[in-house]
């Protein structure tokens, strides 16, 4: 048996309970340092929910999250992102009327003590950081205007270099692909396959044709519990998944067209 | 509008600004000064409603904090403590010896310390209270102006303490001067246009440093700046507490050019005039917020007395047109079809409420 | 008068205002649950019921000219409440901010207009006089409390008022309506309710409470251009007290603020108390910023 | 679009200077000034006040005029705000020339006022009952000192028999100054305080005072509430069962105007105490009375402060005919030195304090709206600035 690295981050029968209704029962996952993780699962899974109670937005009724070895269950939320977690959401969540390139520096401020604001001066490792991914990102010809005025397609991307700018060493990405065509799907599975290895990413969505195209391990999540986990062709192969979420997902579409 | 005439206005209006006492009246000349006092406070109004979608509808409070404290200690010039000498409205109201809290502002500078600290800190420590249990929007927005009912219902009944409804008037000298003459009216308006002008680029330069921005960033997406690992609330409170002291020191130069400062300044229905200002100005434009402020207050000035009832319809129409129609106010006018003006259609018009449209 | 009676009394005092405040905090509690704005005019409907009041009782005079101004004040304030919604709330309501600045300029123009139709000094709405009798307590340790007819009534308006629009949000259709989308517009939406027309009903339902608390409010004082502002803060406070749009959480914080006013009173004098209330406020809101009755939703703001 | 805003701020720019053009100068006129609230929260009040205060002007005009001249009042708007009254103050004076000033209401707006007319040496008659403890060479005060109006109600409620006192009033500078006056003549006169309340100003919520009322079970009630809180207070004392008929009620702000709004069947029987009544037999008072309701309407009714801002312009008339000059200095000299005026009020005049000496009456409110009056003080009450049981060795000496 190979030797498998420590986990970065560890959820241990975590279980969130909104009065009543579980959204999330007793999961546990482990995801690997610089690696990819696709979670798919139907409409209503609990994926953002998952999302959510890694990034302490909601908070789980039981259960643990470990991070880098350490316990963040009930850390503020900027703390977890200090400690390097950082999302993107699910409809995009660009600052819209700060610039392109505002954005960037914003999300990859180094020093984020309040009282260090008042300068005009950005550190010039900041700018060239994010002159950088401005290019990873495929937006220099936006830099200076504001992201109110970018392509549905393009906030996606800006997006994403935000949460890349922050450093962060798990990239949570909730379906970063929403509303886009295919080829900007394609351009969005290309950038997300560069940051690996510096990053852990973990992606949802539910484009199977991204998905593929991405290729990474996948945990299928189905009302609020793990259904199955494996490689993509495993998980096609699957007949419960297929009954529970793929031929659902497309009898419910109509209904959410 | 060009680079070129925009600079021509801005000396134009420096120029004008400085030599008024020279070329208006009097009269004209305490007006400007007493609406540049209030157009300080307009600043202040922009910063946090403009730039950090803080909405307060309890200005008057600070404004009025400002002002007694300079008032304070323009009441005890003069009067020869260590005799028992006490202002006039605490000898009626039954007091029998001057209050503890009321000696230091026996010396001006700590009275001045005062104008900037009370309503600074004040305003900061109230806000952090409020923010840092993430309670802002609308809700803020009636906190403080129950804030500023308690205030105003808190100084008109602890008459022996602050005057009451009388407020604080009758005063004639600070630091041994004579401040009811012509002489004096000149110096006190040339302080108040260095104030605004010195605001003005204070303001300007915080707008710009990176503060500016993450204050931008908090007004745009709160969470997504919490998620990004910052925490929004100090962001919030510096820039409210900044609105605090620049509603003081427009208190304290008001009181100046008044010559009172009384409750009716502070209460809940002045409180939120003073939003409409810069409504009508242009929350986003710092100089939209002077003239604003200019524009509305001469208007007042001219039509109440002939039209009193006229005035409370046009009011209550500013209100609802400038909000509805003109979003970045006047200001926002000379730059059509870009700057501001588009910017707060866009981030006004983000939140769609009903997605069955 | 014992001790214990002047107690109760307070106890009484305070259920009596907490009605008067569920009664002009409830319309504006609902629509701020449905819509998230906050209607500053609506003191002015409050104002407008009195004059409803005042003018009903101009045609049908007698004992019975306040039971028929209720339902005439309810029907007028909707309308007018109606129409707000329609012309200025609906066009601003992506902007709760300004709404709330251009819904304070309809109150200034409603209060001017009302003083020029009826003029500055305001109207008598006289209280009917099988009203004008107490409930006194002559013996035991409760000896002394007087109850006057007019608050009992008013502690059965609210009740009546409570129940049925409890009835009407637990159990019709348009009550169904009104938590489906509550709870998830753009879902509800989806399933084919119309979420604008609910808006509506739901804000000419809520004026309409308040012109009947208009009507409430004329037995007990003035009914002037400004009589709105007096209640309004207060109102204002309970639904920020209430939590979002909850009937239960409305009610209770109503008589969380009318017994802590009234109790408070009896140590410290009203200007006072009106202090410690924004204080017991701002404490409040750090122990429950999210208001008395929470309901966890994933649905959190963004 | 942008063109229809523009087309608003120009309007809003238009009214601005349409406005601002000013009364034409001619040689044969002379400009007061008239200061009252037209808008805000006293215009309520400070309106009709402002009607007799012109009506007076009307009335010299059309009877040839002072001095040869056309009396021009020049109206602005105090705004209820006092730094508003401040600055319409210093616009009459330095813009208008006006040569005196009638107005104000407020003890706020004349305090505001006060170091205005020091400053331009001109003289402002102010016409409303007040709380004393001021003394302004710059200001003729008509409307009535503690001493003619609360302290007369306070010998009439002793005389009466009455023994426990609960003072109730809005939370402002007048009832608060007005009952630490009355507390100590209480306690000097051997009577009892049963109590003692205030409510923010427009309060509209009693149930805990009448709790504490029923409680203290005082013989009367001195009531210094102002405006609307007098409604809400009255309707909540029947709704309790305390008519004015079972638990007596002294009140100083409710006159006749209030008596009309606030139906007198909620108050009939219940006191006040003023130097003034509109029905005070005497043909001025009559004649007065007759002008008033022609212009405003049959149904109209006149006050006390409305008949003092009336009398202020004839005695300020009188005065500039002794004097012979409109300056305002040598004006208010003459004034001081008049013998009693006939005035609607009866025989008044002012004292070498520049307050009114005037007589006291209580009155009793009828079903009609009007008062009976039922005590008349012994002979006109001299003016007492400063009571000296209250504030003892405080005098007010202004040297003419």
């Amino acid at each position: 048996m190979n030797a498998i690295p420590a986990p970065i981050l560890m959820m241990e029968n975590v279980t969130v309970d909104f009065d009543g209704f579980k959204a999330l029962t007793d999961v546990s996952l482990n995801l690997t340092p610089g690696d990819l993780r696709i979670l798919i699962g139907p409409n209503g899974a609990g994926k953002s929910t998952l999302c959510d109670t890694i990034i302490g937005r909601v908070r789980p009724t039981s259960g643990k999250i470990i991070f880098k070895d350490q316990v963040i269950t009930n850390l503020p939320e900027q703390e977890i992102v200090r400690r390097g977690i950082c999302r993107k959401f699910q409809t995009p969540g660009v600052l819209p009327t700060l610039t392109v390139f505002e954005n960037l520096l914003v999300a990859g401020r180094k020093n984020r003590a309040w009282y260090r604001s008042f300068t005009t001066k950005t550190p010039p490792a900041e700018t060239a950081r994010a002159e950088e991914i401005l290019t990873q990102i495929g937006l220099e010809d936006r830099r200076n205007i504001i992201a109110a005025d970018l392509a549905h397609g393009e906030k996606q991307w800006l997006e994403i270099g935000m949460v890349v700018a922050t450093d962060a060493d798990l990239l949570l990405l909730d379906e970063p692909t929403a509303g886009m065509g295919p080829t900007d799907t394609q351009r969005t599975a290309q950038l997300i396959l560069s940051l690996l290895g510096r990053h852990a990413v973990l992606v949802i969505d539910h484009d199977m044709s991204f998905v593929e195209a991405l290729n990474g391990y996948v945990t299928v999540l189905h009302q609020g519990q793990i259904l199955a986990e494996g490689t993509v062709a495993e998980i096609r192969a699957d007949a419960q998944v297929t009954a529970v979420y793929l031929g659902r997902a497309e009898d419910a579409e109509p209904a959410h067209a | 509008m060009t680079f070129q005439k925009k600079y021509i206005f801005a000396a134009a209006a420096i120029l004008f600004g400085a030599l008024a006492p020279f070329i208006i009246n009097p009269y004209e000349l305490s007006l400007l000064g007493r609406f540049l006092a209030l157009s300080i406070l307009a600043m202040g109004i922009m910063l946090t409603w403009g730039e950090a979608g803080i909405l307060s509808l309890g200005q008057g409070v600070f404004f009025g904090l400002g002002g007694y404290a300079l008032a304070m200690h323009l009441k005890l010039e003069g009067l020869n403590l260590a005799n028992g000498d006490m202002p006039d409205f605490m000898v009626w109201s039954g007091v029998s010896a001057l209050p503890g809290f009321w000696y230091p502002f026996a010396n001006p500078y700590f009275s001045l310390a005062c104008v900037v600290i009370v309503p600074g800190a004040f305003a900061a420590a109230f806000s952090w209270l409020v923010f840092r249990r993430r309670v802002g929007g609308v809700y803020f927005a009636l906190i403080t102006q129950a804030l500023a009912l308690a205030f105003s219902t808190l100084l008109i009944s602890q008459q022996a303490y602050t005057g009451g409804f009388n407020g604080l008037t009758d005063y004639s000298t600070m630091f041994g001067i004579d401040i009811t003459t012509e002489y004096a009216a000149r110096y006190i308006y040339w302080i108040t246009f260095l104030f605004v002008v010195a605001v003005y680029f204070f303001l300007r330069w915080l707008l710009a440093s990176r503060y500016g921005v993450m204050l931008r960033a908090t007004r745009d997406g709160e969470n997504r700046v919490r998620f990004l690992g910052h925490d929004p609330v100090p962001y919030k409170v510096v820039a409210f507490g900044i609105a605090g002291a620049l509603a003081g020191i427009g208190g304290a130069l008001f009181t100046l050019h008044a010559g009172v400062v009384s409750p009716a300044l502070v209460g809940v229905v002045p409180s939120i005039e003073m939003v409409v200002w810069v409504a009508v100005g242009g929350r986003n434009i710092l100089w939209g917020a002077i003239a604003g402020t200019l524009l509305v207050n001469f208007a007042k000035d001219q039509i109440s007395s002939a039209f009193p009832s006229l005035w409370l319809y046009g009011l209550g129409a500013l209100f609802i047109l400038a909000v509805s129609f003109l979003p970045a106010g006047i200001a926002g006018l000379f730059r059509p079809g870009s700057g501001e003006e588009r910017v707060m259609r866009r981030i006004l018009s983000r939140r769609k409420l009903s997605t069955a449209e | 008068m014992h001790e214990s009676a002047f107690l109760l009394g307070q106890v009484f005092n305070g259920f009596s205002v907490a009605s008067l405040f569920i009664l002009a905090a409830l319309g504006l509690a609902l629509s701020f649950g449905l819509m998230r704005v906050i209607n500053m005019a609506h003191g002015e409907m409050l104002m407008l019921g009195g004059y409803l009041a005042y003018m009903t009782l101009q045609i049908v005079p007698g004992p019975l000219g306040i039971l028929v101004a209720m339902p005439v004040a309810f029907v007028g304030a909707g309308i007018v409440g109606g129409f707000l919604e329609f012309a200025v709330i609906h066009r601003l309501s992506a902007r709760p901010l300004d709404t709330l600045l251009a819904t304070w300029g309809v109150s200034l123009v409603l209060q001017q207009a009302a003083r020029n139709m009826f003029g500055a000094i305001g109207v008598e709405v006289t209280a009917p006089t099988w009203l004008n009798h107490t409930v006194s307590i002559h013996s035991g340790f409760l000896s002394g409390l007087d109850l006057p007819d007019t608050r009992i009534f008013i502690l059965i308006v609210a009740a009546i008022v409570l129940g049925l629009i409890a009835a009407l949000l637990n159990k019709t259709r348009l009550g169904l309506y009104v938590r489906a989308v509550n709870q998830d517009r753009p879902t509800a939406a989806a399933m084919g309710v119309n979420a604008r027309l609910i808006d509506l009903a739901v804000f000419a339902l809520g004026t309409g409470v308040a012109g009947l608390a208009g009507v409430i409010l004329a037995l007990l004082g003035p009914v002037t251009p400004t009589v709105g502002q007096s209640y309004i803060v207060p109102a204002f406070l309970v639904v920020i007290l209430g939590g979002l749009g909850s009937l239960v959480g409305t009610t209770i914080a109503s008589l969380i603020i009318g017994l802590f006013t009234a109790l408070i009173e009896i140590f410290v004098d009203v200007s006072v108390a009106q202090v410690l209330l924004l204080v017991f406020v701002i404490l409040f809101i750090q122990i429950r910023p999210q208001g008395v009755i929470t309901v966890r939703t994933r649905a959190l703001e963004g | 679009m942008a063109m229809k805003k523009f087309g608003t701020a120009a309007a809003l720019l238009a009214a601005t200077m349409l406005s601002s053009v000013t009364v034409a100068h001619a040689d044969g006129t002379v400009k007061v000034g008239v200061l009252q609230s037209l808008s805000g929260t006293m215009a309520i009040s400070e309106v009709p006040l402002e009607d007799a205060e012109l009506l007076a002007i009307d009335q010299i005009n059309a009877s040839g005029g002072l001095l040869g001249k056309q009396i021009v009042p020049v109206e602005e708007d105090g705004a209820s705000d006092p730094s508003t009254f401040a600055q319409k103050a210093t616009k009459l004076i330095e813009e208008d020339g006006v040569v005196t000033v009638f107005g104000g209401w407020t003890s706020s707006s004349r305090k505001a006022m006060l170091p205005v007319f020091q400053r331009f040496h001109n003289l402002l008659w102010y016409p409303v009952q007040f709380e004393g403890n001021e003394c302004s060479p710059n200001i003729m005060y008509s409307g009535a000192q503690p001493n003619q109006q609360a302290l007369p109600a306070l010998t009439w409620a002793e005389q009466k028999g009455y023994k426990s006192y609960f003072l109730l009033g809005s939370d402002y500078v007048y009832p608060r100054t007005a009952n630490l006056i009355l507390k100590k003549h209480i306690a000097h006169d051997g009577m009892t305080l049963a109590g003692e309340e205030y409510v923010p100003l427009g309060g509209t919520d009693f149930s805990s005072i009448i709790a504490e009322i029923q409680q203290s079970k005082p013989d009367i009630i001195i009531n210094t509430l102002n405006g609307d809180s007098n409604v809400s207070f009255f309707k909540q004392m029947a709704a309790a069962g305390m008519t004015p008929d079972k638990l007596p009620v002294m009140s100083f702000s409710i006159a006749e105007p209030e008596a009309k709004a606030m139906g007198p069947s909620l108050l009939a029987g219940s006191f006040t105490s003023w130097n003034y009544f509109e029905s005070l037999p005497g043909p001025t008072n009559a004649a007065f009375v007759a002008a008033y309701k022609a212009k405003f309407g049959a149904d109209s009714v006149v006050d006390d402060p409305m008949v003092h801002g009336y009398a202020d312009v004839y005695v300020w008339a009188a005065a500039v005919k002794k004097a012979g000059t409109f300056a305002p200095l040598k004006v208010r000299d003459a004034a001081v030195e008049l013998a009693a005026q006939d005035t609607p009020l009866g025989g008044v005049g002012f004292a070498a304090n520049q307050s009114m000496y005037q007589t006291g009456y209580i009155g009793e409110l009828q079903p009609d709206g009007q008062f009976k009056i039922v005590w008349t003080s012994p002979g006109l009450i001299q003016p007492v600035p400063y009571d000296p049981l209250t504030f003892p060795g405080k005098v007010c000496k202004i040297p003419h």
